[in-house]
C-alpha cells in the first residue's frame, strides 16, 4: 500500500489498517512515513440531552498526546479537526445524536496534523457514516531559500521559514481547511496552495486504494 | 453513552459454559490471551495488546523540585486516561470510580510497592530530581484492563532510559541522548497485575474478557455464591505485592491462595516474555534499526468488520466432521454445518478461522453481520 | 436545610411564639441555647475545639506552619480559614455540595478577622520579610442545628486560645534563605494573644421581632438575618487585671432574601452587640477554667464518648 | 523488608502491644441526632465518625432493581494527619476509599431488600493513626446496626502486617500508624466474620506467598476479634435504651 | 487547585515589577498623607463627603447586544459592565420545583482591571464573595415570584477597578434589569463609604479602600461599608462592613449612605428615562421608515397591476 512517485510529486509512504480496535464502529491506523497515528470513531450515540442538538449530529472530537499534560496545542488540534469534519460528515442524517472521534498520536517526525485528519477520514469511512465528502490532508514547507518540499521530514520543518497545510475535498478539489505557521509571501501561498491540491490526487487514491482491498474481502 | 447492558440469557449462557468447563472463546480456564509487546520510537513507550485489549503507555521525565518530606527521592507519576476511544461508554476527561480505581491499582502496584529505585532519580538533594510521568492510554477494552495496563506500565518503565545528566559545581548539566547515552530506570522488582474472575465458589478464570467480566460482576441473586473480581500483584520472586477484590465477598479463602498459586507462576512467565521483548528491542536498537510503531500495521491481514475473533472458538478443525454434541457452542455452527465454501484453519492455539476456499488472500468472520 | 420540612400551621406556631417573646424550645428572643465546648480533641493539632450548640457540632483544628510572608506585609504572619462542611451533616453536602455554605462561612470569618484591631497578625512574625507563622484554621461542621456562624466563630476562638506557637531556637542566615531551629519540647513555646478576636452573632428576623441562636426551624422561617462580627475584650481572656477594651464592628453583612428598614438594622445591630458581649465573658470565663483544671489534671478527655 | 526493630527483643512491638493485640477500640452509638444512623470510633490514636441516611428514594441516575445503591463518601479532617491536607476529599486516595468502603459493606448489607433505593454511608476521619480505613468500616457498620439497617453479618475490617523474629516471620495485628510508615507488607481484610467471608482484600507492598497464609489468618483472627468488641457495645447500647435520637428537645 | 489547560498560562511564580520600586512598602501614615492633605481634600481633589459622579453621559443601558438586557456604568476610573440574560429553566436539579425564580450573579474581574495584581481567569475567593453579595442584593429586588423554576443569569465584568467595586457592580445590574425589563419592585442604588481614622470619606477609590483595611496599629475606626437600598420602600436590601468600627459610627454612617444612594437613585432615573426615551425614538424611527417602505411596495404594486391589466 505505498503511494510511490506520480509524476514530479511524492509523499511519505503510506500504510493503513482498518477495524484496528474491535469496540469502535469505526477505526484506522495509519502510518505516513514515520508519523503514526490511530483514530477511533464512534457513533451515531446516544447523549446528553444538554448537548443533543435538534439540526445535526453532535461531533466531538479528542485529540490525546503521547505523554505528559494536556496542553493549548492538543486543543488546537481538536478544533482543526472537528471543523474539517463538521464539513464533511452529513450530520443533518442523525439529529439529536452524538459523533465521537478520538484521535490518539503513536509517533510524530512531522506533519502529525496532516496525518491525524487523514487518518480521521479513513477511521469516518470504516465507521459507516454517511459523509458529503471524502477530505486529504497534505502539508509543504518553505524553506530558507524560498523553495517548496511537499510533506517535509521532521528536520525539514525544523529548518522551514513557514509551513502549511490545506484539507481538500474529494469532489471539486476545493480547500476545507488551511493552517499555515511562519512567514511567506502571497505567491509562495498560491503555489503550495496548487501543489498540495495536485498532491491530494495521491491521498484520494491511496483512499480508494484501501476501501477496495476491504471491499473485496467483504465482496 | 450508557454502558450497554448485559441481556439474561447472555448472563446465563456464559455462566452454563463456564460451568460446564469452557469458555467462549474456547480457553480453558487458565489459559490467558495472545500478550504481544511492541516498542515506539521513543524510550519508555509501548503498546500492549492482551488479545484485543490494547493499551498504549508513555514514560516522560521532567526535572523537579523534590517533596519535602522526601527530599532525596524521584517522584513517579501514574496516569491513566480512559478515553471513548477504548470503548463508547466512557466519558472524556470524567473520573469515574473506574479509572480512579485502576489508577490507584498501578499506583499502588509500582509506587507503594517500591519497585523502582527512587533514590536513583536524585540529582542534587532538596533541588533537583527527576519526576518520572507515566501516561496510560486505554486504546480498546475488550476486558481485563487492569492485567494489559499494568504490563504496559512496566514495560514502558523497564524500557524508559533518561539522559545521563553531569554536575559541574552548582550546574546540571543534561545531556542528550546524542551526546551521552540515556540511563536506564532501575528497577527492584517485576510485578504485574494478574485478573482473576470467580465463578461460584470455586472457579477461577484468568484473564477474563469484556463479557466474563461483566457477567461475574452481576450476580447478585440471593443464595448464588456471587462472583468477584480478584487482583493479584505478583513479581517475578513469587511475592505478591498487591490485592484487590471487586464483587461479591469470597466463602472461601482457599481460592486466594489458589489465585496467589496460580499467578505466582503466571507472574514470573510474564515477566520472562516482558525482559525477552526488552532485550530483543535493545539489540535492534543497538543495530541502529529504526522501531516505529507503523510496524504493528499489517497489510496482508485483512479484517472486512470489526470482530476480528469468532466470537465462539471451535475445538475441531474440520468443519466437516463437526460434533454433534458440542450442543452448547450452537448458535452461530449453524453456517459451519454447510461445508463446501470455508475451510476451516487453525490459527493461534485452540482458535480457528475460516477461509474462503476460493480465495487465498483474503479472510473472512463468521458473525451474526454475515447473514445480511 | 437538611430535609427539614415545617407546615404552614408549624410556621406560624414559631413566628407567633416570637412576637410573644416566647420561643418554641423555652427560651426567649435573647436566649442561646445550651453549648459544650471541649478543648484540646485532636492530637495532630497544634489547638481544637469542639463545640456543640444543641444540635450543631463544630470541630475546629488548628494547624501551623512556617511560611513566607506576603511581601507588601513583610511584618505579619497569615491566618486562613478553611470550612468543610461534612455529608455527617446532611447528605446535601456530599461531595462539592456543603461548598457554598462553607465558602460563605469562610468569608464571613475573613472579613471579621481581617480588622488589625481584631487579631494581631504580628503576633505571627517570625523573621521579617523572610518567615512567618501561617494559622490554618480548619473548620468541620459535624451536624447543623441552626446557628451555624456563632457556634463556629466560638469555637475558632476557643481553639485559637488552645494554640501555642514553638518558641524559635535558633535562627541560620545561609545567603538569603533562613535555617530555623524550633523547639522540640511541647511546653516550649507560647499561647497567641486572641483576646480581641471577634464573635459572630446571627441575628434571625423572624415576624417582626429579631432573635439571637436561631435553631434549625427558626432559621427556616426567617427572610433575612444580619451578621455582626464583634471583636472581643481581652480582658476576659487573662487572669491578670487588664483595662478593659471597648468592643468594634468588624464586619457586618447580610443574608436571606429580604431589606430591612433602616431603624431596624440599627436596632439589630446594638442588639446583637450586647448578646456578642456577654458570649464573649462566658467564652472567657469557661476556657479559663478549662485551662486551670487542666493544669491542676482534674480534666477528663471525653472526645465524642460522652 | 521491615527491619527487624519492629519488635522488641522481648517480643513486644513499638507502642508496648504483643503482636496478635489490637489497639484499644471505643466506640459510641449514636452520637448524632440528624442521621438515621451514627457511630463514634476510636482504634487507638485512630479517631471516626460514621453517618448513615437511608434507605431512601435512589437519585434516578444511581437506581437499580436489583438492589439497594450503597453511596459511600470518605472524607478526612484537613487537620487529621501529621501534615495538613488541603482537600478533605475528592482526591484518588479518598476516592479508592469510598470504592473499599461501599465494597466492603455491599455484602455486609441485605441488599436485596429494598430495590430502588439508596443507603448513604458518609465516614469522617478525624484523627489518622494507622489502620483508619479498617477503623471507618467497623464505625459503619455500627451506624448502619444504629440506623436498624438489616445486615448479615458484622463487617469488620483489620490490617495485619509482618515483622521478623530472627527468620522466623511474626504477624502483627492492627498496624499503627508508626509501623505502617515502617515500610512492610500491611493487608487489609474486610471479613464477615459470623460467615467467614471475606469482602475485601487489599494489600500493599511486598510479601512472599509462603508466608502470606499466616498474615491472612492472623488478620482474619483480628476481624474475628473485633466482632466481639462490636457486638458488646451494640448490647449495651440497647440494653441503655436510649439513643441522642429519642430524645425530644424540648 | 484545577488548572486551566485550555489557555496559555503565565508563570505560577512571577512577581509584579512594583515590588522592586521604591514605593512599594509605604507605611500607613505616608500613605495617609498621600492621600488626604490639610485642607481635607482627597488626592483628586474631592472633598470628603463628595461622591463621584455617575457619569450620565457615558453610563448608558442597552450596550451588549446579545443580551437581554445590560448596562455599562463609569466612575471615574471604575468601570463596569453588565449583562441580564433571558430566564431559562431550570432542569435536572434533584428534580425539585422551584416556587421562586433563582438568580445566578457571576462578578468577574478583567485580569487587567486592578492596579495591585493580575486577575486569573479562574474565579478567586474576591469574586465569589462579589457574586455572592450581588446576589443578595439582587434577590430582595426582583420579583422572583413572576417567573417560578426559572434562572436569570447576571453577568458582571469589571473592566477596571477604582474602589467601589461592589456598588457600581449593583447600579449596573439594577440599570440592566431595568433595560431587561425584568419586573421589580423598587429602583435599587448602592453606595459605598471608607472610614479612616474616624474620618468618612464617601465613594473610595481603590487607594482610600486599601488604606482603610491596612494594617495598623492606630485604635481609630478604620473600615469599609457598602449598602444597597430600595427609594420608595425605604430598605436596606444589602449591608457591608468590614474592619473596625464602633457603634456609634456605623449608625452615623447608615445615615450618610442613605443619602448619598437617594442622590444616586436620581442620577439612575434620569439614566433610566434617556434610554426609555432613546428607545422610543428608534422605535419611532423604525415605524417611519417601515411606512416609508410599505409605500413604495405598494406604489410598486400599483405599477405592476396596471402593468398586468393593460398587458
Amino acid at each position: 500500500m505505498v503511494a510511490e512517485d506520480f509524476k514530479d510529486f511524492k509523499l511519505k509512504p503510506m500504510k493503513c489498517e482498518l477495524n484496528y480496535l474491535s469496540k469502535s464502529d469505526g477505526s484506522a491506523i495509519l502510518a505516513q512515513g514515520e508519523t503514526v497515528v490511530l483514530a477511533s470513531v464512534n457513533g451515531p450515540l446516544d447523549i446528553k440531552i444538554t448537548s443533543q442538538s435538534m439540526e445535526k449530529a453532535t461531533l466531538e472530537v479528542l485529540f490525546s498526546a503521547k505523554g505528559g499534560k494536556p496542553n493549548v496545542s492538543d486543543r488546537f488540534k481538536e478544533s482543526v479537526i472537528r471543523q474539517t469534519c463538521e464539513t464533511a460528515i452529513l450530520g443533518c442524517l442523525y439529529p439529536r445524536t452524538g459523533i465521537t472521534v478520538t484521535i490518539q498520536e503513536l509517533e510524530d517526525f512531522g506533519g502529525l496534523l496532516t496525518c491525524a485528519v487523514n487518518c480521521t477520514c479513513l477511521a469516518l469511512l470504516n465507521s459507516g457514516l454517511s459523509m458529503k465528502h471524502v477530505v486529504a490532508a497534505v502539508g509543504c514547507a518553505l524553506d530558507d531559500s524560498g523553495n517548496l518540499v511537499l510533506e517535509p521530514t521532521y528536520d525539514q520543518i525544523q529548518s522551514a521559514a513557514a509551513t502549511m497545510h490545506f484539507v481538500f475535498d474529494s469532489r471539486a478539489k476545493t480547500l476545507v481547511t488551511g493552517f499555515t505557521t511562519g512567514i511567506f509571501s502571497e505567491g509562495a501561498y498560491d503555489e503550495a496552495l496548487e501543489r498540495c491540491r495536485a498532491a491530494s490526487d495521491l491521498v484520494f487514491d491511496f483512499y480508494r486504494e484501501v476501501v477496495a482491498t476491504y471491499c473485496k474481502v467483504i465482496g | 453513552m450508557k454502558e450497554t447492558q448485559i441481556s439474561n440469557s447472555e448472563k446465563t449462557f456464559v455462566q452454563k459454559i463456564i460451568a460446564g468447563g469452557h469458555r467462549l472463546d474456547g480457553r480453558i480456564y487458565s489459559e490467558t490471551r495472545n500478550l504481544q509487546i511492541a516498542f515506539g520510537s521513543d524510550y519508555g513507550s509501548c503498546m500492549v495488546s492482551l488479545g484485543e485489549t490494547k493499551v498504549l503507555a508513555q514514560v516522560s521525565c521532567e526535572v523537579v523540585q523534590p517533596k519535602q518530606i522526601r527530599p532525596n527521592e524521584g517522584i513517579i507519576f501514574i496516569n491513566v486516561d480512559i478515553s471513548p476511544m477504548a470503548a463508547p461508554q466512557f466519558e472524556a476527561n470524567r473520573q469515574t470510580d473506574h479509572t480512579v480505581n485502576l489508577n490507584r491499582l498501578l499506583e499502588k502496584c509500582y509506587k507503594d510497592s517500591k519497585c523502582i529505585d527512587l533514590e536513583s532519580l536524585c540529582i542534587v538533594v532538596e533541588e533537583k530530581v527527576w519526576s518520572l510521568r507515566v501516561d496510560v492510554k486505554i486504546l480498546n477494552h475488550e476486558g481485563n484492563l487492569i492485567e494489559c495496563a499494568s504490563i504496559a506500565t512496566l514495560a514502558a518503565l523497564a524500557h524508559f532510559k533518561r539522559p545521563d545528566v553531569t554536575r559541574v559545581g552548582d550546574k546540571v548539566i543534561i545531556h542528550s541522548i546524542a551526546e551521552k547515552d540515556p540511563i536506564p530506570t532501575v528497577l527492584y522488582h517485576y510485578p504485574v497485575c494478574l485478573t482473576y474472575a470467580i465463578f461460584g465458589s470455586d472457579i477461577l478464570l484468568s484473564d477474563p474478557s469484556y463479557i466474563e467480566e461483566a457477567v461475574c460482576m452481576c450476580t447478585f441473586e440471593e443464595g448464588s455464591a456471587g462472583g468477584g473480581l480478584l487482583v493479584v500483584g505478583m513479581n517475578q520472586y513469587k511475592e505478591p505485592c498487591l490485592l484487590d477484590l471487586t464483587g461479591a465477598a469470597i466463602h472461601n479463602v482457599n481460592i486466594v491462595h489458589k489465585a496467589i498459586l496460580s499467578a505466582s507462576e503466571k507472574g514470573k512467565s510474564v515477566v520472562d516474555v516482558l525482559k525477552k521483548a526488552i532485550i530483543s528491542d535493545d539489540t535492534l536498537r543497538l543495530k541502529r534499526v529504526k522501531i516505529n510503531y507503523a510496524d504493528i500495521i499489517t497489510t496482508e491481514h485483512k479484517q472486512s468488520l470489526i470482530k476480528k475473533d469468532i466470537s465462539i472458538c471451535l475445538k475441531n478443525y474440520n468443519a466437516n466432521d463437526i460434533n454433534p454434541e458440542s450442543d452448547v457452542e450452537m448458535d452461530d455452527d449453524v453456517q459451519i454445518v454447510e461445508p463446501s465454501k470455508y475451510d476451516v484453519v487453525p490459527t493461534l492455539p485452540k482458535t480457528a478461522e475460516l477461509k474462503v476456499k476460493a480465495e487465498k488472500s483474503a479472510w473472512i468472520e463468521i458473525s451474526s453481520e454475515e447473514d445480511d | 436545610m437538611a430535609g427539614l420540612l415545617l407546615s404552614r400551621t408549624e410556621k406560624v406556631y414559631i413566628v407567633n411564639g416570637i412576637e410573644e417573646d416566647f420561643r418554641s424550645d423555652g427560651r426567649s428572643n435573647y436566649d442561646y441555647r445550651p453549648i459544650e465546648l471541649e478543648t484540646n480533641v485532636v492530637s495532630h493539632a497544634s489547638g481544637s475545639a469542639r463545640l456543640r450548640l444543641a444540635n450543631t457540632d463544630i470541630l475546629v483544628g488548628i494547624k501551623t506552619e512556617v511560611d513566607i510572608p506576603k511581601p507588601e506585609t513583610p511584618g505579619l504572619g497569615k491566618i486562613e480559614f478553611f470550612v468543610d462542611c461534612s455529608a455527617n451533616a446532611t447528605p446535601e453536602f456530599e461531595g462539592r455540595g456543603g461548598e457554598q455554605l462553607a465558602n460563605r462561612i469562610s468569608n464571613i470569618l475573613q472579613r471579621a478577622y481581617h480588622a488589625s484591631q481584631a487579631f494581631n497578625l504580628k503576633q505571627l512574625c517570625i523573621f521579617e520579610g523572610k518567615q512567618c507563622w501561617k494559622l490554618y484554621v480548619d473548620i468541620l461542621i459535624l451536624e447543623c442545628g441552626g446557628n451555624l456562624c456563632d457556634a463556629v466563630s466560638l469555637a475558632v476562638k476557643a481553639a485559637l486560645f488552645t494554640t501555642r506557637i514553638p518558641f524559635v531556637k535558633a535562627a541560620l542566615m545561609d545567603g538569603g534563605d533562613v535555617d530555623l531551629q524550633l523547639s522540640d519540647d511541647p511546653f516550649d513555646s507560647k499561647p497567641l494573644v486572641v483576646g480581641t478576636a471577634p464573635l459572630l452573632v446571627t441575628l434571625c428576623k423572624i415576624g417582626n421581632k429579631f432573635v439571637v441562636d436561631p435553631s434549625a426551624e427558626e432559621e427556616f422561617c426567617s427572610i433575612v438575618s444580619v451578621v455582626i462580627g464583634v471583636s472581643g475584650n481581652p480582658a476576659h481572656y487573662t487572669t491578670e487585671k487588664i483595662e478593659n477594651v471597648e468592643s468594634k464592628f468588624t464586619t457586618i453583612g447580610m443574608s436571606g432574601v429580604g431589606g430591612l428598614v433602616p431603624d431596624t438594622l440599627k436596632s439589630a445591630i446594638s442588639q446583637g452587640i450586647v448578646a456578642a458581649k456577654c458570649l464573649d465573658s462566658a467564652l472567657g470565663r469557661s476556657l479559663l477554667r478549662e485551662r486551670q483544671d487542666i493544669c491542676s489534671y482534674k480534666k477528663d478527655s471525653y472526645g465524642f464518648l460522652k | 523488608m521491615p527491619g527487624p526493630d519492629l519488635l522488641s527483643s522481648q517480643g513486644l512491638r513499638l507502642d508496648g502491644r504483643r503482636p496478635n493485640e489490637l489497639r484499644r477500640i471505643r466506640c459510641k452509638l449514636g452520637v448524632f441526632t440528624q442521621p438515621d444512623g451514627s457511630a463514634y470510633l476510636e482504634q487507638g490514636n485512630t479517631k471516626v465518625l460514621a453517618a448513615v441516611y437511608g434507605p431512601h428514594q435512589a437519585a434516578k441516575s444511581k437506581m437499580s432493581t436489583e438492589g439497594v445503591v450503597v453511596n459511600c463518601q470518605y472524607s478526612m479532617a484537613t487537620f487529621s494527619t501529621g501534615e495538613r491536607k488541603n482537600r478533605p476529599r475528592g482526591d484518588r486516595k479518598s476516592q479508592e476509599m469510598s470504592l473499599h468502603l461501599r465494597q466492603a459493606l455491599s455484602s455486609a448489607i441485605k441488599t436485596e431488600l429494598y430495590p430502588r433505593s439508596q443507603i448513604d454511608i458518609y465516614i469522617e476521619v478525624l484523627q489518622a493513626d494507622g489502620a483508619a480505613f479498617c477503623a471507618s468500616v467497623n464505625a459503619a457498620t455500627l451506624a448502619l446496626i444504629d440506623a436498624g439497617v438489616p445486615l448479615r453479618a458484622y463487617a469488620c475490617a483489620c490490617t495485619s502486617s509482618v515483622a521478623w523474629r530472627g527468620s522466623q516471620p511474626e504477624p502483627l495485628l492492627d498496624v499503627g500508624h508508626v509501623e505502617e510508615a515502617a515500610g512492610g507488607v500491611c493487608l487489609t481484610v474486610a471479613a464477615l466474620p459470623s460467615t467467614g467471608s471475606i469482602a475485601l482484600l487489599e494489600m500493599s507492598h511486598r510479601l512472599h506467598m509462603d508466608y502470606f497464609e499466616v498474615v491472612i489468618s492472623r488478620a482474619m483472627q483480628g476481624c474475628r476479634d473485633i466482632e466481639v468488641i462490636l457486638d458488646k457495645a451494640v448490647r449495651e447500647h440497647l440494653a441503655e435504651g436510649w439513643t441522642k435520637q429519642d430524645i425530644v428537645t424540648i | 487547585m484545577p488548572f486551566d489547560y485550555r489557555r496559555f498560562n503565565g508563570p505560577e511564580d512571577s512577581v509584579s515589577y512594583k515590588r522592586f520600586s521604591e514605593d512599594f512598602l509605604r507605611t500607613y501614615d505616608e500613605l495617609y498623607k498621600d492621600l488626604l492633605d490639610e485642607n481635607g481634600k482627597r488626592k483628586d481633589g474631592r472633598a470628603l463627603n463628595e461622591a463621584r459622579s455617575l457619569c450620565t453621559s457615558i453610563s448608558r443601558t442597552n450596550i451588549v447586544s446579545q443580551a437581554k438586557g445590560s448596562a455599562y456604568v463609569e466612575l471615574n476610573k471604575t468601570k463596569v459592565i453588565c449583562s441580564v440574560f433571558d430566564p431559562r429553566e431550570i432542569t435536572g436539579h434533584q428534580n425539585e420545583y422551584s416556587w421562586f425564580g433563582q438568580i445566578y450573579c457571576e462578578v468577574k474581574f478583567a485580569p487587567f482591571s486592578c492596579p495591585r495584581k493580575r486577575r486569573q481567569l479562574v474565579p478567586d475567593s474576591d469574586e465569589k464573595a462579589l457574586s455572592a453579595d450581588l446576589k443578595k442584593a439582587l434577590e430582595t429586588v426582583v420579583r422572583r415570584d413572576k417567573f417560578p423554576n426559572f434562572q436569570m443569569d447576571i453577568f458582571v465584568y469589571i473592566l477596571e477597578h477604582d474602589g467601589g467595586c461592589l456598588s457600581a457592580a449593583i447600579n449596573a445590574a439594577g440599570l440592566a434589569l431595568a433595560d431587561a425589563v425584568v419586573p421589580m419592585y423598587d429602583i435599587v442604588s448602592a453606595s459605598s463609604v471608607a472610614i479612616i481614622n474616624d474620618q468618612i470619606i464617601i465613594d473610595p477609590t481603590e487607594a482610600e479602600e486599601h488604606l482603610a483595611l491596612m494594617y495598623t496599629d492606630k485604635e481609630k475606626n478604620h473600615g469599609l461599608v457598602t449598602m444597597c437600598f430600595m427609594h420608595h420602600l425605604k430598605q436596606f436590601t444589602d449591608f457591608r462592613q468590614i474592619g473596625s468600627v464602633d457603634a456609634e459610627c456605623v449608625l452615623k454612617v447608615m445615615d450618610i449612605l442613605e443619602k448619598e444612594c437617594d442622590k444616586l437613585m436620581l442620577v439612575i432615573k434620569k439614566i433610566m428615562v434617556s434610554n426609555v426615551v432613546r428607545q422610543h425614538n428608534e422605535h419611532k424611527v423604525l415605524l417611519e421608515e417601515a411606512k416609508f417602505r410599505e409605500e413604495v411596495l405598494q406604489s410598486k404594486v400599483e405599477e405592476w397591476r396596471k402593468l398586468l391589466n393593460a398587458g
